[in-house]
């Protein structure tokens, strides 16, 4: 296997069932999914359909209790051992007794990069979320959306070649909202990062991704794969063109589809 | 009846065994007194309840009271059942002590909460510091138990004659390893658990009458426990609500009682008194009391009641 | 479920503590019980209990291997082996009668029923105050920094006193134990139910709001029901510092009746064992309480729907 | 009895003066913050005075607060004795050790889940002992100078502690460990830069229960022995001499040394947690 | 002025300054608006641009500082006392200790309304938002969209001629949204309520309102107004017409303009 070619995440008849109180809550079954290098990868799939889950296993942050998962070759704990990763939670999860900029360097202090590379990294990312300025305040003094450029900038801080994020732009407004998709664009299309993105929003999944897996829930399975035939360079007007209706649609008729189970 | 409600400065034991052989033998009751016994303990004051209104009569040692009485609570002794002082110092032999002289330097465990006021004196009369140091004695506030001793945390340590010194031998602890000053020795003993009323009460003939019966049974209790000290000391254990007692330590208690109050009819020996006040106002730089009391004492109700 | 689950563990720490605890024994007694061989006639090194006074305990138990046995049966250890402590306590509540004085039972009786009154009050008057400083402003602001000041002075030390001055009042008996425990139980229910009574946030005050709720409405639907698993965590706290509370009242309260006294003139008579087996059975009592409530709670908090 | 109407209708007076206080335009500048607590405080001693006078309460039953405040400036040498005696060494002492190695005990009892499990409800247990009963023993095994009270205050204080800090190391939501897991951190690295910080609210809980438990216990530990100097030494010692004046400036001192320690730490825990919901708003 | 022309809101010139611990903030700047009877208003604007504050005058929940606002023709205290609103808060905030029937029950209680009565309501409101057989349940063993329904029929209950709604759907996923949607406009067709209602989303905006209120932050202030030429009749898929997608550019652009203050 070439490098190039080789799947960056694979996931094969991927199964978790978690054991809860109530019985047994089967998450995800045979979830089957390759993603590769420099791929936008959205989840989109109503409430508890297990995208969260996913996401976890391929961080190493939950084990599945079925089939296999792969991530560059590696198991997920290994990648994250060997720190492959960079998380972004749906809540922005400041530390709130650190400052932004404090807030930023925590991964790089317990990744031992130098003081001087910690300040360094600090301030670019700084200035790549647009919060330049804001290094000495606390969390609580800034705005929702700030905060969660903030969490944005700490996990964009150490290069992991890996992005996961867990619906990031959830809590903000719509035209925020817009503007951070712009730049997580332009970003991925700098970077070259492998992003896995979860959302519930059909624009903002059409939009960002190259593909796009719709899943249903209970138990959780992929019930559909799009790929995006948008080209990479992508204005968001491009969202008022036929292709674009055309893919939403798809999501939208993949999501009512898991919904009808209920 | 009347109510009487005595005060004790202890818990039930033998050491108030009087009292509860005249309840329970019905002397009381043939005085036409309906009497209630409140036992004490560690932290309670009896002039501090006498003062209160919570008791009529209260047993108290005369130092004790007399300080009470500067302090600007006339309590007045009406009777004084205890002859002799059962105080003592009780220490290690081994320690090498013989004579008061050999305290310097010791640590020395004393009852305080006003108790400590007869080792004051004692140790003024001596002219030893009892501010610790080579030449002082560090003294200890001890608890109303004898394991400073045992623990050896003290040289020595005071006991009752009737009470904790058996402690100590019921602890394994032969005679012959101790050595023990009683103060009754050393010429400072002072009255011991003599009985109490305020000043004021004794200007109501009614309160006075009572008294009279009162001590008049008191007494016939305290005499009849002098010739049945196992009987009495059943008494005290039926009467002793902690259930903690044991029937060995309260007859070896009633016997060592017996001792002291045999002397006293219950009138207090105007000659004791005055030893109690000279070793008192012998207290050193810091005596007990600074003047001769007047009227702490009154015969008047013994006069009447054993007449 | 979550008994059972942690019922190893609590085992293996309990056995540990014993195992320490027997271990511990050797070097507290060995003192006493080479003291007490040495007078029954035995050789014992070095000779003269002055010799060994500032000698180390673990020093003179390797030198006199052959005692180390009777550190276990003192009379009067200074420290019991739990055994004693085990054997006292069935002697003292399986083997008598439950009237006798001599009874932890009835002991334990005396203290549970004051705890129990003073607890009581000490709960209403929490939950009153708290009552009045959640919808007073000015009781907000004039008691609550009093109300952590009184717990500053040591009611501990001068519960002798309240006691006499109680007394001189002509209040005897139960009550005054009951005062002074309800004074150290009331604070953590004040300040457990003023937090408790303030959780309703601004979005659920508001919304009773647009009903143009009263005061009286907003208290009984709102407030009271959102304080309960707060009081329950401060009524836990509450008992037990209610037990504490009578215990200190018992020791000065003369007649010796109750654990406090139990423990007073164990204490006099230098009976160790007869206070340790009070402690344990103290703690045993606060034990009890503690799960009381919380079974209480739990079965309160699910008929509410408080709870699953 | 005029005394005591007089006292009524001054708690009337002055409770109607701080209800205005409280609700008045100003009510949250700091002034009216301080004063209508402090209004309230002296309401109380006023009314107490004339209770006392009006009821002609004896001495050695309650002082009058004149009377207490006289003795208190006139003994101030042997309050301080004891209050170094206590306090500083008992009290604080214990307070130090117990509240250090209930932490150190915390950090070992949150790496083991087996100790947690199965330490805490024995813990639980064991704070349940009331320390008039403790107390003796303690008395017993370490003497009776102050190591004896540190060593009550420590029996005390460690239980709070250790179950305060217990609580607080597992404060932290999943997502703020979560995020610690992706980072790859150690154990240690998590402790220190997630879940000491984190904790940090419940332990000063611990630590304020704590400061009120050290000062009653290095008092009450002095009632079973100790040498003749202390706080508690002296308030015993009073009662039985009728000294009720002493009794209560030593209680008066209690109260205050209590206050301001409890107010010390509460300053610290400001400056520590200013970033907790609790301190901001 | 005749009953049925006359507006059921009138705010004019309403100023808003809170006055906290870092100095005042402006809320509120000059906001003029005129509601009918039967309207659906929407409000749209950035993060802490006044919507909630606005909302919360008409409610007579906040005490404008300037200007004048008028509900009914009564002041918004008078009104609230007269018992003229319907409040849906974004979270849902049951009482997680009681039932959601007695939850639904609790305006009810407090109105003084006969117990036949209040069942009779409860059932009603119950069915309206398809939840009737949960009356028994607790909050918790509803899911989140459920929970909304919930504190909607809690709303409905009481006959309050005025609906006031706070984001009520932010924190449900999309096709449970456009459910909840289709079923709002239903109930507004049916009960002729005049209703407000502050939202992010543009789509959600435009698909159910009448009117739509654009506002800019810092002093908050209405930048736009925009009538909606939409039938009242609305299937889903009208969101796809270029009518919407027309209306949605100009709410977009209104948005936009707003946020270039920042
Ligand atoms: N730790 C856990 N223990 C038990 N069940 C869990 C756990 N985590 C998730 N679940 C269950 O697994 C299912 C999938 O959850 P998951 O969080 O992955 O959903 P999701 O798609 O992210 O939903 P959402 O859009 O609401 O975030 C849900 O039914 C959830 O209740
Ligand atoms: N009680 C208050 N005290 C002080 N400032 C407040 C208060 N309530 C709101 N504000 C401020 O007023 C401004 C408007 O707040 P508001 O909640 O109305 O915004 P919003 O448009 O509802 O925002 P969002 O979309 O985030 O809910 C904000 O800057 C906010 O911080
Ligand atoms: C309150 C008070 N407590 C103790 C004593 C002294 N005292 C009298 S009897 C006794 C015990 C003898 O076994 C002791 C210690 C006292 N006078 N007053
Ligand atoms: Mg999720
Ligand atoms: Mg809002």
């Amino acid at each position: 296997m070439s490098e190039a070619n080789s799947p960056v995440i694979r996931a094969h008849a991927l199964d978790l069932t978690f054991q809860t109180a109530d019985g047994p809550v089967h998450a995800l079954k045979d979830v089957n999914l390759e993603i590769a290098k420099g791929e936008f990868v959205s989840f989109i799939g109503p409430s508890g359909c297990g995208k969260t889950t996913f996401l976890r296993c391929v961080a190493g942050l939950e084990q599945p209790t079925g089939g296999t998962i792969s991530v560059n070759g590696m198991t997920p704990d290994e990648a994250r051992q060997a720190r492959a990763y960079g998380y972004v939670f749906q809540a922005a999860g400041l530390y709130p007794w650190r400052t932004i900029g404090r807030n930023i360097s925590l991964p790089l202090e317990i990744m031992g990069y130098s003081k001087a590379d910690q300040k360094d990294r600090v301030s670019r990312v700084l200035d790549l979320v647009e919060l330049s300025g804001f290094e000495r305040k606390y969390p609580w003094q800034l705005s929702g959306g700030m905060q969660q450029r903030a969490s944005i900038a700490r996990a964009l801080a150490f290069d992991a070649d890996i992005l996961l994020m867990d619906e990031p732009f959830g809590a903000l407004d719509e035209i925020v909202r817009d503007h951070l998709n712009e730049q997580l664009l332009a970003l991925w299309a700098r970077t070259e990062k492998t992003i896995g993105f979860v959302t519930h929003s059909i624009p903002e999944a059409v939009y960002l991704s190259t593909k796009i897996v719709v899943m249903s829930p209970r138990p959780g399975r992929i019930t559909d794969v799009i790929d995006s035939p948008l080209p990479k360079e992508r204005p968001l007007d491009i969202r008022d063109s036929p292709e674009f209706i055309e893919i939403a649609h798809r999501v939208r008729d993949g999501l009512r589809a898991g919904h009808a189970d209920d | 009846a009347d109510e009487v409600t005595l005060q004790l400065q202890w818990v039930t034991q033998a050491q108030f065994a009087g009292y509860y052989v005249a309840l329970d033998k019905g002397f009381y009751e043939e005085e036409n007194l309906d009497v209630t016994i409140q036992a004490g303990g560690p932290d309670i004051a009896p002039p501090q309840v006498l003062a209160g209104g919570g008791a009529d009569v209260m047993l108290n040692w005369m130092p004790s009271a007399l300080a009470a009485r500067e302090k600007g609570l006339p309590v007045v002794n009406i009777a004084q059942p205890f002859k002799t002082s059962g105080l003592m110092l009780t220490c290690w032999k081994d320690t090498g002590i013989t004579s008061p002289e050999d305290f310097k330097g010791r640590t020395i465990g004393v009852w305080f909460f006003g108790n400590e006021y007869p080792f004051l004196s004692w140790m003024a009369q001596e002219g030893i510091s009892t501010d610790g140091g080579e030449d002082g004695i560090t003294v200890l506030k001890q608890g109303f138990n004898v394991d400073p001793l045992l623990q050896r945390q003290a040289d020595c340590i005071s006991t009752m004659t009737y009470n904790e010194y058996w402690q100590v031998i019921d602890a394994g602890v032969s005679e012959d390893e101790l050595v023990t000053f009683k103060y009754e020795d050393q010429g400072v003993a002072t009255l011991e658990d003599g009985m109490y009323v305020l000043e004021e009460n004794l200007e109501d003939p009614e309160f006075k009458d009572k008294m009279v019966r009162f001590v008049r049974a008191s007494m016939k209790g305290w005499k009849y426990a002098e010739e049945n000290p196992d009987e009495a000391a059943e008494i005290v254990l039926e009467n002793d609500e902690s259930g903690a007692q044991t029937e060995q330590h309260q007859k070896r208690m009633m016997g060592e009682i017996a001792k002291l109050t045999a002397g006293s009819n219950g009138a207090l020996d105007e000659a004791d008194f005055k030893r109690t006040v000279e070793t008192l106002l012998a207290g050193g730089s810091d005596p007990v009391i600074t003047k001769e009391p007047e009227g702490a004492w009154t015969s008047e109700i013994t006069d009447a009641a054993l007449n | 479920m979550a008994h059972v689950r942690t019922a190893g563990p609590v085992l293996v720490v309990v056995a540990a503590i014993f195992a320490i605890w027997y271990v511990a024994v050797i070097p507290m007694n060995i003192k006493d019980a080479i003291t007490q061989a040495e007078r029954a006639g035995a050789t014992v090194s070095p000779e003269g209990a002055q010799a060994r006074r500032d000698m180390s305990a673990i020093g003179l138990a390797v030198r006199n291997t052959a005692v180390i046995p009777a550190t276990y049966a003192l009379d009067r250890p200074r420290l019991p082996a739990p055994h004693q402590i085990a054997a006292e306590l069935w002697d003292t509540t399986i083997d008598k009668k439950i009237t006798s004085k001599r009874s932890l039972v009835f002991h334990g009786w005396v203290t549970l029923s004051a705890t129990l009154l003073g607890f009581a009050i000490g709960t209403a008057a929490g939950i009153l105050l708290a009552v009045g400083i959640v919808h007073s402003r000015a009781m907000d602001m004039s008691v609550m920094p009093w109300a952590i000041a009184s717990q500053t002075i040591p009611i501990l030390a001068i519960a002798p006193m309240v006691i006499v001055v109680l007394n001189s009042i002509g209040v005897q008996g139960l009550i005054p134990k009951a005062i002074i425990s309800a004074y150290l139980s009331f604070f953590p229910v004040v300040v457990g139910m003023v937090k408790g009574l303030r959780t309703p946030d601004a979005m659920q005050m508001d919304l009773l709001r647009t009903y143009n709720a009263n005061r009286n409405q907003t208290f009984w639907r709102l407030r009271l029901p959102a304080s309960l698993p707060f009081l329950f965590a401060s009524l836990k706290i509450a008992v037990a510092a209610a037990l504490v509370g009578t215990i200190v009242a018992e020791l000065p309260a003369g007649g010796g009746r109750g654990l406090g006294g139990r423990m007073l003139t164990g204490s006099y008579y230098g009976q160790m064992i007869q206070i340790w087996s009070a402690l344990v059975m103290a703690a045993l009592l606060a034990a009890g309480l503690v799960f009381l409530i919380s079974l209480i709670e739990r079965i309160s908090l699910r008929r509410l729907g408080l709870a699953s | 009895m005029i005394y005591v109407t007089l006292a009524f209708l001054l708690w009337a007076a002055a409770w109607a003066l701080n209800v205005r206080l409280a609700n008045g335009p100003h009510a949250e500048t700091r002034t009216i913050r301080l004063a209508v607590p402090v209004l309230f405080g002296l309401t109380l001693l006023i009314m107490w005075e004339l209770i006392v006078r009006g009821l002609n309460v004896p001495l050695v039953i309650l002082p009058a607060p004149t009377q207490i405040a006289a003795t208190f400036a006139e003994q101030t040498d042997i309050l301080w004795r004891d209050f170094v005696q206590t306090f500083i060494k008992g009290a604080l002492s214990g307070y130090f050790i117990g509240c250090g190695a209930a932490f150190l005990t915390a950090l070992l009892v949150d790496r083991f889940d087996f100790l947690r499990q199965g330490l805490l409800p024995v813990g639980n247990f064991v704070a349940a002992l009331p320390i008039v009963g403790t107390a003796p023993i303690l008395v017993m095994w370490f003497g009776f100078d102050w190591q004896s009270k540190a060593a009550v205050v420590v029996v005390m204080v460690f239980f709070p502690m250790l179950i305060n800090t217990v609580t607080g190391l597992r404060e932290t939501s999943a997502m703020q460990r979560d995020l610690m897991h992706t980072y790859g951190a150690s154990p240690w690295q998590s402790l220190l830069k997630l879940r000491l910080p984190a904790a940090m609210p419940f332990i000063f809980n611990g630590l304020k229960i704590s400061t009120t438990l050290a000062l009653i216990g290095a008092i009450v530990a002095e009632f079973f022995g100790s040498p003749i100097v202390g706080m508690g030494f002296r308030i015993s010692t009073s009662v039985g001499q009728l000294a009720l004046d002493m009794v209560w400036a030593e209680i008066t001192v209690a109260a205050l040394a209590g206050s301001l320690f409890y107010g010390a730490v509460a300053l610290i825990e400001k400056a520590v947690t200013f970033w907790h919901p609790s301190q901001r708003a």
